[in-house]
């Protein structure tokens, strides 16, 4: 069950405004992801029942678009881009060095939940490539040290975007 | 709103801007904001109205010049003045001397003229000189003259000969006729028709339809609402990426402005056409931008490609006929309606006509997006444009066509740019991702690359996409661990044709082209790779020497 | 008999459970004509220590295992001319290759074996050949010339193999590669 | 309004079927066997399997039989060396997918993969194959799933939605890691929509659906999904 919160209400707004139509399930997972963080099976369920659509339906769509997240993620989010230009310009070399800093791997979060590793598809930031996204700032021509430097601040300071 | 009300808008807003004696542009597009590009079209509104100079010099946002890499651009007319970084702290500076003093600061212009010199704008002609979040500023330049014209002077079926006088092809990728499908959309049977603008630009490396709808969102609507009145369409889909958050809200806007002025609407411009236009959120999806996947998308389901035909003219969105196009195709209808469909073909080469946006990334001085004639070569591109290779380094290859494009060799830089062209040395023309690579990158690796990348995009359906790439992979991981055998460069040849071949959609049929042009342009790699154990980038065996090393 | 122009023929007997050496002589009848025309030079039902030089036909049963059968492996595939593998654990890998799928699947299926089942004490052979991190078919350590899958193979189809073989014809295996 | 009818070659033959049949259909008519596999009668055609591939004289692409409708003055190519190399290849790349083991597999003798690797003679596989290690569901009082027999053919998603109706069954993931699912990728014991029909176990082409402890020959029934709709069109 839902919780019945102002979220909830939210939400059933946004069913409204899509007139529960099945072809806005997208728009709703969105809008769903956008208002929860993640979309968790409590609120899939619930999705499915009032879109009055097959719990496997919503649950295949869901993780078939890789923008979905259906585990809550850390309280700092960083995320490659794995663009062409990116990859020419060596982001990988940064990603592992996140990885073996902070002890995550990409796709996942550190043991305390703090800091999750992602990586995007293509920002189209591409003529400042090697990009990274550390929580909502767009780092771009990122070196090693910069990103680094940047995410140890980041946990630190423990501002959340 | 009728018809004749769209001119006097547009003489209303070129009095007001004329009032001006000076504009200054300042791109405030994705590639530039993450650079400080709000902060200096505030320092801008500042400084003018400290000078007290508000009155004579405008200052305005704007979508994306092209020159992505010296961001944030800021462009100061009379006389197209570029210059490139500014910093809030410059602004003062910039608005003394320019403006007031009428001097232009030369150091920090941009000084690169061959990167213009050598482009053919028709798409991005507004790009970069109109503020996208006003839809004066686009009818001021001549915008919804042409759909004014088609609605009043020009039949349906009119409209569709002009398109295809004009010799426009799909700006998706493959390049099939634009006048054809329209033709085949508007005989098709069924009611209610669709229009699919497709905006789900998942190449890596691309972004020409981001920065236009973030540049010049009335140009795709203007063309949808062309292409809904010549096929009879009542409804409208732009199918956007969510990773795209500006150009969403560019789009938003101008919709909304749209139908403020009844361009969209159930009466447009009260001649009792119909047409609405909803936006659709793709969710990270590659695939989705193939046009049977974009279907199931749009609809609400798993962005699964399907077997044509029925091809998606005559069965498309819920088995209605549906006309879908790359929003930059779409964008040139109101120019080639406007100026007609011989002028269109004057650009170009006879058989592909016009002109295409390409995304130029990659080790390359002059980044950015550009809009070239067809038929220019790839060395006009990469050296000219791009002001060749940073640092001294050697041109090794040029990518064209995103993740299923061609690793493309010196030797054929001298290859003119069209679909057929192309596809001949087993490149694609793609959504026109330019990446140029140089000896610093390792050609097994790339093809790796792009085939990880197709790998995690492969929706799973058939066969040969979702196993034989998954496998083609794994004999990647091998090579580049040092357990290559000569086998697997047989073993890549045999899988990638039959992928090619036996793949449902046009993700795997061109998904192995990577792995297909480095084997034939770039093999001594593989067999070095496989043989020697040796990588002339030093990309590859690195866990392998880092163990070695630890021994 | 002139034994000089017999083929020389080997059997090998890797990890597999022997079945497919029962199929073999399963032939029954069909093994006497067979013997006019083969010499068996090799095999766990002959009494040769060392496998021999310049053999023709060699046909192999079970997976590669093991760091000892791999060396073997290799080299009968140096003496032999034709290689074939015999049976569903040579050309998939089959029963023996079960464990790959789990993590650390040589740790983990002695540990299975030799501790968690055993009735009595406990311990880890260490004084045999060390078993490798997964479980082959035949072709990915040599070159394999001709496949009969099976588990086992029928001996019909062993029989046709190697007498299209010794007629110097290319055996046809559609139809006659039934797995399991 | 009466039904035209088309005429093409299959093989050379000429052939004339109704308006509309598929490629597959106007051979099947004609006493020519074309390989399936995703396929399966009564369902909607897939066309992911790639098995039933045809060539299309006049076209450098491939058509799967069971999703092409037939044209008038088509020639269809449905053996070829070509061909033949291919269908080998999807079959190889199958059995390299997940964990194929026939030997001591539930459908052994009852398994349409099985029957065409040995038909197309695909006496191994070149590539390093794949030993997966999904956890098989037992929860379900009679159904069980082991989804590293899955050949993603999704005949049991179809038959559960299309025939059955309830669609209890669809895919999670994409591409290599797509697998079928259940509810909200639940055990099946916990599903609240399952009606236990079975037909997910009839339609199964290899050993991943079955009904426990009861021989494959007896609980495999192809025809049902084109049974239960004809009798639905009556």
């Amino acid at each position: 069950m839902l919780k019945d919160d102002n979220r909830k209400g939210m939400l059933e707004k946004v069913l409204k405004e899509n007139d529960y139509q099945e072809s806005a399930l997208l728009e709703i997972l969105h809008k769903a992801q956008e208002i929860y963080g993640y979309l968790d099976k409590n609120l899939l369920t619930y999705v499915a029942n009032v879109l009055k659509l097959p719990p496997s339906h919503v649950f295949g769509v869901a993780t078939f678009y890789s923008y979905f997240k259906l585990k809550a993620p850390g309280q700092h989010v960083v995320t490659g881009c794995l663009g062409t230009a990116c990859y020419v310009k060596e982001v990988e070399d940064i990603m592992s060095a996140i990885e073996n800093e902070f002890n995550v791997k990409r796709g996942g979060s550190t043991s305390d939940g703090k800091l999750s590793l992602f990586m995007t598809r293509c920002i189209g930031a591409c003529a400042m490539a090697p990009n990274i996204i550390v929580d909502d700032e767009v780092i771009g021509k990122a070196t090693k040290e910069v990103v680094l430097e940047r995410i140890k601040l980041a946990l630190e300071g423990g501002a959340s975007a | 709103m009728k018809p004749a009300d769209i001119q006097k808008i547009a003489e209303h807003e070129v009095d007001f801007q004329r009032a001006y004696k000076h504009r200054i542009n300042v791109c405030t597009s994705s590639g530039c904001v993450p650079f400080g590009a709000l902060k200096v079209l505030k320092a801008f509104e500042e400084a003018v109205k400290e000078f007290g100079v508000e009155k004579e010099c405008k200052v305005a946002r704007t979508g994306c010049v092209g020159t992505c890499s010296v961001g944030p651009a800021v462009i100061i007319e009379p006389g197209d003045y570029l210059y490139q970084s500014v910093t809030p702290e410059k602004v003062r500076e910039i608005v003394r001397d320019h403006i007031v003093l009428g001097l232009p600061m030369k150091e920090n212009l941009y000084s690169n003229e061959a990167f213009f010199t050598k482009q053919q704008r028709i798409v991005l002609k507004n790009a970069g000189k109109i503020d996208p979040h006003r839809v004066e500023d686009y009818i001021a330049m001549g915008g919804y003259s042409a759909l004014v014209k088609c609605i009043t002077r020009m039949t349906p079926q009119g409209v569709i000969e002009e398109v295809k006088d004009s010799g426009l092809r799909g700006r998706g990728g493959a390049g099939f006729p634009t006048g054809q499908k329209w033709s085949l959309v508007a005989r098709a049977h069924g009611s209610p028709k669709y229009i699919v603008a497709n905006l789900d630009e998942g190449d890596p490396g691309v972004f020409a339809n981001r920065t236009l709808a973030e540049a010049d969102p009335h140009s795709i609507i203007e063309g949808m609402v062309i292409a809904a009145y010549a096929v009879g369409a009542e409804k409208g889909y732009i199918y956007i990426r969510a990773e795209y958050p500006l150009a969403i809200q560019t789009l938003k806007l101008a919709l909304e402005q749209a139908r403020v002025l009844t361009l969209l609407g159930d009466n447009i411009l009260e001649t009792g056409l119909k047409f609405n236009i909803e936006l659709r959120f793709g969710a990270g999806a590659f695939v989705a931008g193939e046009e049977t996947a974009i279907l199931a998308s749009v609809e609400g389901r798993r962005a699964n490609p399907r077997p044509r035909p029925p091809y998606p003219a005559n069965s498309g969105l819920w088995g209605k006929p549906t006309l879908i196009q790359n929003v930059e195709t779409l964008a040139n209808i109101p120019n080639i309606v406007h100026y007609g469909g011989e002028w269109f073909a004057k650009y170009g080469t006879p058989r592909c006509t016009g002109t295409k946006c390409f995304s130029l990334t990659g080790k390359i001085n002059n980044p950015g997006l550009i809009e070239v004639p067809m038929g220019i070569t790839l060395r006009e591109v990469v050296f000219d444009i791009g002001g060749g290779i940073p640092d001294g380094r050697k041109f090794k290859a040029v990518l064209v066509g995103g993740p299923s494009g061609g690793c493309l060799p010196e030797t054929l830089l001298d290859l003119p740019i069209d679909y057929e062209a192309l596809t001949r040395v087993g490149a694609i023309m793609g959504s026109g991702g330019i990446v140029v690579i140089d000896d610093q990158s390792c050609m097994v690796d790339t093809a790796k690359f792009f085939t990880d990348f197709c790998v995690e995009e492969s929706c799973g359906r058939c066969n040969p996409c979702r196993a034989g790439l998954a496998r083609v992979k794994e004999i990647f991981d091998g090579i580049t661990k040092g357990e290559g055998k000569m086998e697997d460069i047989t073993t890549l040849e045999k899988s990638s044709g039959y992928i090619k071949e036996a793949s449902l959609c046009g993700l795997g049929q061109t998904a192995p082209n990577p792995v297909v042009t480095t084997l034939r342009y770039f093999r001594e790699e593989y067999v070095e790779h496989v043989v020697e154990k040796k990588c002339r980038a030093g990309r590859c065996f690195k866990n392998l020497n880092s163990e070695a090393n630890k021994q | 008999m002139v034994t000089a122009e017999k083929a020389r023929v080997a059997t090998i007997w890797l990890s597999g459970c022997s079945g497919c050496h029962m199929t073999f002589l399963d032939q029954d009848e069909a093994l006497i004509d067979l013997a006019k025309k083969i010499q068996l030079v090799y095999s766990p039902i002959a009494d040769v220590k060392v496998f021999p030089e310049n053999v023709d036909v060699t046909l192999v049963e079970g997976a590669v295992a093991n760091d000892h059968q791999e060396e073997m492996i290799k080299f009968a595939r140096e003496r032999t001319k034709i290689l074939i593998s015999l049976g569903d654990c040579a050309v998939t890998g089959n029963v023996p290759a079960l464990r790959n799928a789990w993590v650390k699947s040589d740790e983990a299926v002695l540990k299975r074996a030799y501790i968690e089942t055993a009735d009595v004490n406990p311990q880890i052979p260490t004084e045999v050949p060390e078993l490798l991190p997964k479980a082959h078919p035949l072709h990915e350590f040599v070159k394999v010339d001709y496949y009969i899958p099976g588990c086992p193979p029928p001996s019909g189809v062993v029989n046709y193999v190697i007498t299209e073989l010794l007629a110097g014809r290319t055996p046809n295996m559609e139809g006659k590669s039934k797995y399991g | 309004m009466s039904i035209g009818t088309t005429t093409l070659k299959i093989d050379g033959i000429e052939v004339t079927v109704p308006e509309g049949t598929t490629i597959l259909n106007a051979a099947k008519a004609n006493g020519i066997n074309i390989p399936t596999l995703c396929y399966l009668e009564g369902l909607t055609p897939w066309g992911g399997c790639r098995i039933c591939m045809v060539e299309i004289h006049g076209t450098p692409k491939l058509f799967p039989a069971c999703a092409t409708p037939v044209n008038t003055g088509m020639e269809v190519i449905t053996q070829s060396e070509k061909l033949r190399e291919y269908r080998k290849m999807v079959v190889q790349l199958l059995l390299s997918e997940r964990t194929h083991v026939c030997s001591v597999c539930v459908a052994n003798n009852a398994c349409e993969l099985q029957k065409l690797a040995d038909e197309l003679g695909v006496d191994h596989v070149m590539f390093e194959r794949n030993w997966t290690s999904q956890e098989i569901d037992s929860t379900h009082k009679s159904l069980v799933i082991d989804r590293n027999r899955c050949i993603l053919c999704t005949r049991c998603i179809r038959v559960c939605d299309e025939i059955e109706g309830v669609h209890i069954l669809d895919l999670k993931n994409r591409g290599k890691d797509s697998q079928i699912i259940i509810d909200l990728d639940q055990k099946w014991g916990d599903s609240d929509y399952c009606t236990s029909c079975g037909k997910c176990a009839k339609v199964c082409p290899v050993g991943a659906i079955y009904v426990e402890s009861e021989a494959l020959s007896e609980t495999k029934d192809k025809h049902i999904a084109e049974f239960i709709l004809s009798r639905r069109n009556r």
